[in-house]
């Protein structure tokens, strides 16, 4: 189980290959992998976003994700957990957020994937201040259900 | 009983400042808190408190030492 | 939207990125990905297995994947999907297949991801043969539901 | 009419053969391609039939140049 909050940009191809070189001992083990990565959208409610700074309260971020990430693991089977989540000024189609779930059984991988990403939106201690191209600042208000 | 106060994001910017540090002689719980360091400003409905980095409702007793920090909605992912 | 068959081992990881960079349309365009990969183990039904061959009906298996892509097309405003699915003989910890879904939302990335996976175990025309370590040969009689 | 019979994976294995071709002089189903091509067995109850690439059921009719095949449950992905 691994939880990173990266200032820097963040490749979720390397991530999840360094991961799973590192957890040498999941290989033949794991039939599933279930994977979601958000990125950053150059719109948002009809505006043309330039950029985005993501601030979070560090200790509380790292401390909230284990416990969600320890939910996962009670309520299903999981082998490994990589979530990986972007902090400071993000351009783009920058990754904002990885998480993947490594599982026996394809069914738990989507659950406890999608149950983690949910989890992580509400109540994992990040705020958005998006960069409007009218130089205009805004910070998000709620985070959406997913669905708009 | 001493107690440290944060705020973050709309929150920080709105009220102006990051943190305070306040002494209370008495108990207090999170909502008392709020009230000694932002006299004048209502705290926002939709806002989330913590202490000690785990959530907490407006009613909950602190106590010495504790880190209570206050915020809007959390908008990661 | 891609459907590839591979009788060589893939890398999911590159065929993601390579995907990614041929569709250049879109950057900044997506908001979330859902990605599934189903990986061989090395035990199954309590026997180690030493290596599978996965049989396919070519043409009908193609024909079958882009009706399931385009049912999930029509059911979530997906951006773009990525299908890849190995034949021939496997060994443990090859990957097996890849489904990935770009959308702009996250609700229907998983949605969507998770209805192929599924519609892609009950029709698309594969079929396992199980090596186990004993050099018994078995074909797998059914796909399970995901969860045992 | 012409029909070309295919078999997939132990379907395959357990009749011995992958293909057939076969003539029918009228109307034929599914269900008869297979008892024409197999005639003393029977088509195991889980077996899956495709006409040109897309399932049909049994009752299904054939006509010249199909494509007919059977093949037991799939188990991909």
């Amino acid at each position: 189980m691994d939880i990173k909050i990266c200032a820097e940009p963040f490749d979720p191809w390397q991530e999840i290959q360094g991961h799973q070189h590192s957890a040498n001992n999941m290989a033949g083990k794991f039939g599933a992998t279930s994977i979601f990565i958000g990125t950053m959208r150059d719109f948002n409610e009809g505006d043309d976003v330039k950029g985005m700074t993501l601030e979070h309260y560090p200790g509380m971020t790292e401390k909230q994700l284990e416990k969600i990430v320890a939910e996962a693991a009670r309520q299903w089977p999981v082998i490994d957990v990589l979530v990986v989540h972007r902090v400071g000024d993000i351009l783009p189609n920058d990754p904002i957020v990885l998480v993947a779930v490594w599982t026996s059984h394809r069914g738990d991988a989507f659950d406890a994937s999608r149950y983690i990403m949910e989890a992580l939106k509400s109540r994992a201690p990040f705020w958005k201040k998006e960069l409007l191209k009218s130089q205009a600042e805004r910070w998000l208000e709620k985070n959406t259900d997913g669905y708009s | 009983m001493s107690i440290k106060v944060r705020y973050f994001a709309s929150l920080k910017e709105s009220i102006g400042r990051s943190e305070d540090n306040l002494e209370f002689s008495g108990p207090a719980t999170v909502g008392d808190v709020w009230h000694r360091a932002n006299p004048d400003k209502t705290l926002p409905d939709n806002s989330l408190a913590a202490v000690n980095m785990d959530y907490v409702e407006l009613n909950s007793a602190v106590k010495d030492g504790d880190e209570v920090a206050f915020f809007p909605p959390v908008t990661g992912g």
